[in-house]
């Protein structure tokens, strides 16, 4: 057996674990800053370990400071280093978010192009654990509204692995958003690292009835959908966003030209989701190829509930998506 | 490599005077250390989920501090509040509830073990963003010193936050504005695997805090009696208009930062010398037996009433409801008819 | 002439600063709290001369902290005041926006309805003035997004002075946007102080072959569109949506139900607005009435330029929306 | 009512030695005063727009510090930033276009008066978010650190950005990590109409700022000479790896806090204490007389250069192009091939 061949199983965690490590071997100038991924290991275990093998300098335990250990990265970037900044959740990057979105974002085009900030940002995000209102925000259509930054959410082992060497090698701000849910999830992957890209939307599963959109942590979630309609006689089509900001509009319309329905999954709250901005899109340039309207589903519009069974009535779910794929070829659940 | 914490003083069972109410104080920190020993067992039985951040170890400082508010006073805490709350009078029933996550639960299991607020006991979270509790506590203070309201807000929080902006922020507004607020900050040494000398350049957090022109007193966390002492101290400059005052109590958590956290990041040791020598509800046991005044007829009354207590309390959560899912939507508004 | 009858002439800086005033007024529990309200005057001069009258305890200057200020309001409603909080502009507010987003907005819910924050949050948005990259942000769409709060955006004066009111007696967060080019605009109002909803979108201009949505700055060119479409033939409707949480997307879907053809006109940067919500509800609610596909005038994708040239190409202008207009009853410009 | 703020220090024109570059001194501040001047008069002819904040009264802070800086070392600073930019040697024709919005600007016209960038002399802005440059410059001291250069980052901010959450956050990570980082703080003593009395419970800056365990000092910043000789100690400091330095030089802005403002705050007497008794090139100019050091006609001869390089950079900014609009969205992100 060739080591193309050869594969490795593991999971996103230890996916995005290698990647930086990786990198880090390979670039001097990489390091990692950011709370407790020192000795902690990271809040969720991502970077366990590597502080034994890079030492205290490179993976950088940070105070609970987001606003300045995020600027820190990006006065880093700007002077020759390529820091990876962990902030531990998304819900903590509002902290941040002034030096993300006045400084990281602009200093490229407030200088005329003099200055690029090489930066990543990566983020835990999302709910389903239980974590209550604080601790469950979904903002990554958020940050996906700010021009200046790319926006990536890898939804696979693969994405989790390969997505980080190309967001370094950008000279660009790339926020990097793991869904929580993700991390213990394992699988199998090719030894040999291929390389992905940071620019396309991926087809995960091809059908000819209805266009099915999401990215992150309900990427399983529609997946299965697709398998419950093709027992329902509809073939859907299901598309990993992966890439946020820019979006991919073009491989989603060329599904679309196909299917003439779609329906787009966004775990955010639906009202000013990023599934808006994919609805109005598709409205704008397949307009005349929709044969129902695009269909959303998204999480209810309320803070997120400790008690599980409300959380999960709260977000997404299988038999939702399932439901508006019926709805979208015109027959009820 | 690790830094090693010495305990806070160095006890000494004989040390001092008691109070006469020193065996409610006992009572108070069992109250809670068994509670949450409780709330273990729950959480590895899946019936708790999410975060649990336990108390364990650090019950002197609710337990004295909460004895010199008044019933109007207020309270605002962090994610690590079944402590604060049950001293603060919060019911056993409604906090396993929302532990639980069921319509009997304080916030009807919207909030969990994070998020417990009460409205009778001034109870406002539960605020788990740290340092996110420092700002409301300066604002629901400044209400009460606009409306003329000899109140004090009781502020706690780690010593991790003061590491964040709104720590900052917030004690120079309570100072500038002389706001009656007490910060109480439980310096467990600890932000998650973070020690303190990791994270903050000067380590004498009084120092810190002093320089925003305000009193500033450290005490041993693990003796409630001093922490009781202090915060009345406290207490009363901030009812006679002096402004807002800091207090430190050095404490410890037995436990891992959260029920996820392997707590690699510690010398066994130093947990061991905390955990053996410093424990504060041994401590003042031990205090209370030299004085005579503790036997064990007394401390098994005690356990007894503690346990009957939290077996109601895991009872009547376990009955409770949940919170239909037809109610998933309510309370995101207040209707005009609630406004307060 | 009976009081009725008469009218007076402000501004809207005047309208709102009056509208505070009477409110203070009526009311002990209201204060002002912010960067320079006082001595100031306030950064635009809104509430000039207010200290004056209400001295600086309840015209209260507050030192460069937008979290602990902000968070300061939200504790003081939570006990029994009124607070107006005054951040400087939208911009400043990233640095509030954890106190806004995780407990002004959540603290109701989380606490299963015991609590609530009758709370006002004003501040200025907007760009247009050459005020550059970090000062000309338009961030109402963000909070457009939130449950919890509601956010307002007064585009006339007659909504500048009415709209506070309603906002202090609501029991909620309330959010008011008051856009940078509007402070100088004046105009005739009744001296009789006339309630105002803060519910509903409103018809601004009556029109029945596209209708034209817009709010807060923009609202003025849109109406100025909109009569030069008059002079090309075109019946344009125009909506001052005014609410944009919760938005009242009855009042827009009974104007295309007649008109069939929608321009949304949004300052924000296209890729995530406001804008991408309603074209995604008109989508989903209105999709069979639709004769072209919705059109939105937004911002270009690019941190604001200082140069006016640069500026204006990036934001919307009245011939951009005519262009629209005319795209979607299938004229070209 | 308004507080009154004490001018800094005694002046006294025969005091003390006079460095051999101390009319190279003058002639920066000159330089920078002649050239806000020009952009008042440019601003009232409506030929810049926006905001305008003018640095005239607090020229000595950044000639004195400035000159301490070697090529290597990088600058962060605020939207009041000509004075800053001039002394670190950004071109006075590329400024100038900048400020109308022009091509030629060293920022293509992009940032304006409150977004200067210069490459070639390490000038990382040009910040109109009050305290967002200084997590910047605690980035940029952090690199140097680890690629092992022995730069310093001289960061500036007004007083009133000490009130920010970034304030505190930037200090702790400078001093725990001893990053090489000069925090100057330009107390002017207001924040646009904010007296520091009305914004911080401690208005003695340095015990702020000493009690993140860093070196923190006062100086007057009216005195050129003082200020360059603080600087100096502190950079030596620096660059010896002892970590940051934080520098108040006491100052105060002879105008209003920008174009927009009518200035009603300040007592005028308190404005014109300053400006009559205090101005930082009055004061340098009568010591170097009182040195018999400065003659009429080495004045002029200072004066005509000025006039001449600013005339020169009017016209230069006037003659250049605006950027095409078919440019506007370029520089949003950077191509693969501009990586840094
Ligand atoms: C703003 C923010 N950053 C990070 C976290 C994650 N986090 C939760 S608790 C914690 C440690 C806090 O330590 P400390 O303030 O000392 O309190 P302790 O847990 O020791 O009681 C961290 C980092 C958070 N909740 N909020
Ligand atoms: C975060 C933030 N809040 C408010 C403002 C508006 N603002 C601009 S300058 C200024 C005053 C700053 O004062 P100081 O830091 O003392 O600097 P100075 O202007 O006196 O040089 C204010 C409030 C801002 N730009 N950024
Ligand atoms: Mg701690
Ligand atoms: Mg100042």
């Amino acid at each position: 057996m060739s080591t193309a061949d050869r594969t490795v199983t593991l999971t996103y965690r230890d996916a995005m674990r290698e990647a930086m490590s990786e990198a880090m071997r390979a670039d001097e100038r990489v390091f990692l800053i950011g709370e407790d991924v020192g000795r902690y290991g990271g809040a969720f275990g991502v970077s366990k370990g590597m502080l034994a093998e890079f030492g205290p300098e490179r993976i950088r335990d940070a105070p609970l400071s987001e606003s300045a250990f995020t600027g820190a990265g990006i006065g880093a970037a700007l002077n020759g280093m390529r820091p990876i900044v962990e902030i531990m959740t998304v819900n903590f990057s509002l902290l941040a978010l002034d030096q993300i979105v006045n400084n990281a974002a602009t200093i490229r085009h407030m200088s005329g192009g003099q200055f690029a900030v090489p930066l990543v940002i990566r983020m835990c995000t999302g709910a389903g654990r239980q974590l209550a209102a604080q601790h469950s925000h979904s903002f990554e259509g958020w940050y996906a509204h700010i021009p200046g930054i790319k926006v990536l959410a890898p939804a696979t082992i693969a994405d989790a692995r390969g997505m980080l060497a190309p967001a370094l090698a950008d000279p660009n701000p790339v926020l990097i958003f793991e869904h929580g849910s993700l991390y213990n999830v394992s699988g199998e992957l090719p030894a040999e690292r291929e390389p992905v890209d940071i620019e396309r939307a991926a087809v995960m599963h091809a059908g000819d009835d209805v266009t099915l959109v999401a990215y992150g942590g309900l990427l399983g979630r529609v997946l299965e959908a697709a398998e419950r309609l093709t027992g329902r006689g509809v073939s859907a089509e299901v598309i990993d966003l992966r890439v946020l900001r820019p979006l991919d509009e073009a491989t989603v319309l060329r599904s679309i030209s196909r299917t003439h329905r779609a329906v787009i999954v966004d775990e955010g709250w639906r009202s000013g989701s990023l599934s808006a901005e994919l609805s109005a899109r598709i409205a704008e340039r397949a307009f005349y190829e929709l044969d129902a309207p695009v269909e959303r589903v998204c999480a209810e519009e309320v803070p997120t509930s400790y008690a599980a069974h409300l959380e999960q009535a709260a977000i997404p779910q299988a038999d939702d998506v399932v439901a508006a794929a019926l709805r979208t070829v015109g027959r009820d659940g | 490599m690790t830094p090693v914490h010495p305990p806070a003083g160095r006890p000494d069972p004989a040390s001092g005077p008691l109070p006469p109410h020193a065996i409610e104080l006992l009572r108070g920190m069992l109250r809670i250390r068994r509670f949450e020993e409780r709330c273990v067992e729950l959480y590895s039985a899946t019936r708790i989920r999410g975060f649990l951040h336990l108390y364990i170890g650090e019950e002197a400082v609710a337990t004295g501090v909460m004895r010199v508010l008044e019933p109007d006073d207020a309270v605002v805490t962090t994610y690590r509040e079944h402590g604060h709350a049950l001293a603060r009078g919060v019911a056993a029933d409604a906090l396993m509830a929302e532990m639980l996550g069921r319509s009997g639960g304080c916030c009807r299991g919207r909030g969990g073990s994070m998020h417990v607020f009460d409205r009778a006991s001034r109870f406002y979270g539960g605020n788990a963003i740290v340092a996110g509790g420092l700002p409301i506590a300066a604002g629901l203070a400044l209400a009460d010193l606009m409306l003329g309201r000899e109140r004090v807000t009781a502020c706690f929080f780690g010593e991790g936050a003061i590491a964040e902006g709104e720590f900052h922020e917030s004690l120079n507004l309570a100072a500038l504005w002389r706001l009656p607020v007490l910060f109480v900050c439980e310096n467990n040494y600890y932000a998650m695997g973070s020690a303190l000398e990791l994270t903050e350049s000067q380590t004498k957090l009084t120092i810190k805090a002093a320089s925003y022109d305000l009193p500033a007193w450290s005490v041993d966390g693990m003796d409630v009696v001093a922490v009781e002492r202090a915060a009345r101290r406290a207490a009363l400059a901030i009812r006679g208009g002096e402004g807002p005052v800091f207090l430190e109590c050095r404490t410890y958590r037995f436990r891992a930062h959260s029920m996820y956290d392997p707590d690699l990041y510690r010398d066994k040791e130093e947990v061991r010398e905390w955990r053996e020598g410093h424990d504060p509800i041994e401590l003042l046991a031990a205090r209370l037996r030299a004085h005579g005044a503790l036997g064990q007829a007394a401390i098994d009354e005690i356990e007894a009433a503690i346990a009957a207590e939290i077996e109601h309390a895991v009872a009547f959560a376990e009955a409770s409801e949940p919170e239909p899912v037809e109610d998933l939507l309510r309370d995101v508004y207040a209707a005009a008819q609630d406004r307060p």
